[in-house]
């Protein structure tokens, strides 16, 4: 039980619980709390050394937090 | 017991009945769609908690089969309820615009993806190039793009006959096939980073 | 030397844990946008601290990189201030 | 205790004051100076956390990262660009 692993399952926990109930229930706090779970599960991987896992999901998150923001901004356009 | 990977494993599955009740009670597609995220991050969790080489090879492929999906996801979406000629703002953010600073972290990302390979290096070196050609406006032809997209694909399947024919010279095979897929990354997010100023 | 160099190691990474802590707490609870993204860079203060600790420096020096990026993302569909 | 390690614990202190001063602060955009002081100090202590020489570039690289990211933060808080176009 290193520090990484419960600071990282604190994380996932609290980030999983804000994103699936988020209090203005928008898309943009929806967003901005993945990015917590997001977070959580990066220093999950990092207590068991996963290096090139970490270095992919952080990459990978980037970019997919690219696409919904391309979505949302697509759906929220004035017509 | 209750050692430290059987609370990790209550507490990622307890993440991912959290993610699937939300996921049952919301209506709204968008939203299932962000929801879908979350419930990839709880699954990703319970590979990680197994904690050796194998986990590390079993995270990579779930990666990329969840951005792939997501592409697709959000595609669908748009076509379905008529987003998809919607204008979008550009950044407009005056750090971006004005200064030399995107320039050089891209090119620090674009660099050390190159050096990583794979499908993490591409991932990185498309993330680079994805912020360079939002923060500058940028329209060009793609024929390039196309090129390397075909280039990678011979790549592959030229290391995949060596894997098959000539199995001593496998090291030069995996550095093709490297090099295949980190081109292959590197151009499909390119393609999905000039998308952002294409309709009108 | 080396046993009091691990002790500060480890009470630095403490206050590390209890940065993220707050970070984490004061994203869930703050309802503005930009608000949110702010406590979201305490979070990412405590915790890249964690990665340098491990001595994976190429990953921290991407991850520092990466994180703002995503922030930026974000910041795009922020919309235009409170005008 | 040696020099290094009293540096380390001062830039510790200091990054969790500034937490602190940013979570009690009322206005949003007086948020951010406190926020730069943090990433000052969490700079510091990464540079110190291991004798490393590549640790000097975590440092800068996390620095550049995080001042990008307030800069951002309040360049879009003020209205971005388009006010004057």
């Amino acid at each position: 039980m290193n520090p990484e692993f419960i600071l990282g399952l604190v994380l996932l926990l609290g980030g999983t619980i804000a994103a699936a109930f988020p209090v203005p229930k928008t898309y943009l706090n929806r967003l901005i709390n993945l990015e917590i779970s997001a977070w959580g599960l990066l220093l999950l991987m990092l207590s068991y050394n996963e290096a090139l896992a970490l270095l992919t999901f952080g990459g990978v998150s980037a970019l997919s937090v690219y696409i919904f923001v391309r979505v949302i901004q697509k759906k929220e356009a004035p017509a | 017991m209750w050692n430290e990977y059987s609370i990790g494993l209550a507490a990622a599955f307890a993440c991912a009945l959290i993610g699937f009740l939300a996921l049952v009670w919301e209506r709204d597609d968008l939203h299932k769609l962000l929801l879908i995220d979350l419930v990839e991050t709880a699954s990703l969790a319970v590979i990680a908690l197994i904690g050796t080489d194998l986990s590390e090879a079993l995270i990579l492929p779930g990666l990329v089969v969840g951005i792939a999906e997501l592409l697709a996801l959000s595609q669908i979406y748009l076509t379905k309820e008529g987003y998809q000629h919607h204008p979008v703002t550009r950044l407009n953010i005056e750090v971006m615009m004005r200064s030399p600073a995107p320039v050089i972290i891209s090119a620090i990302l674009v660099v050390y993806g190159i050096i990583l390979s794979g499908f993490t290096g591409g991932g990185i070196a498309g993330l680079g190039i994805v912020f360079l050609l939002m923060s500058r406006s940028f329209s060009g032809d793609f024929h390039a793009l196309e090129m390397a997209s075909g280039i990678s694909w011979a790549l592959w399947v030229a290391a995949f006959f060596v894997f098959m024919f000539a199995p001593q010279w496998w090291y030069m095979a995996l550095m093709g096939a490297a090099i295949g897929i980190l081109l292959k990354v590197i151009a499909k997010m390119s393609l999905v980073g000039a998308m952002w100023g294409e309709p009108e | 030397m080396q046993e009091g160099w691990i002790a500060v190691n480890n009470i630095a990474l403490m206050a590390f844990g209890a940065l993220a802590i707050i970070g984490a707490l004061l994203t869930i609870v703050e309802r503005d946008p930009f608000r949110k993204l702010i406590s979201l860079g305490i979070l990412v203060g405590g915790s890249v601290p964690f990665i340098v600790d491990r001595g994976l420096l190429d990953v921290a020096i991407a991850v520092a990189l990466i994180a703002p990026l995503s922030t930026i993302f974000i910041l795009m569909v922020c919309g235009r201030g409170d005008q | 205790m040696t020099p290094q390690e009293a540096a380390l614990a001062v830039c510790a202190v200091i990054a969790v004051y500034a937490a602190i001063r940013v979570a009690l602060e009322p206005d949003t955009l007086r948020k951010l100076p406190f926020l730069n002081v943090l990433s000052f100090a969490v700079a510091g202590s990464i540079a110190l956390l291991i004798p490393h020489p590549l640790s000097i570039v975590a440092a800068a690289a996390y620095f550049v990262g995080s001042t990008l990211e307030s800069n951002a933060i309040a360049s879009t808080y003020a209205g971005g660009l388009d006010r004057r176009e």
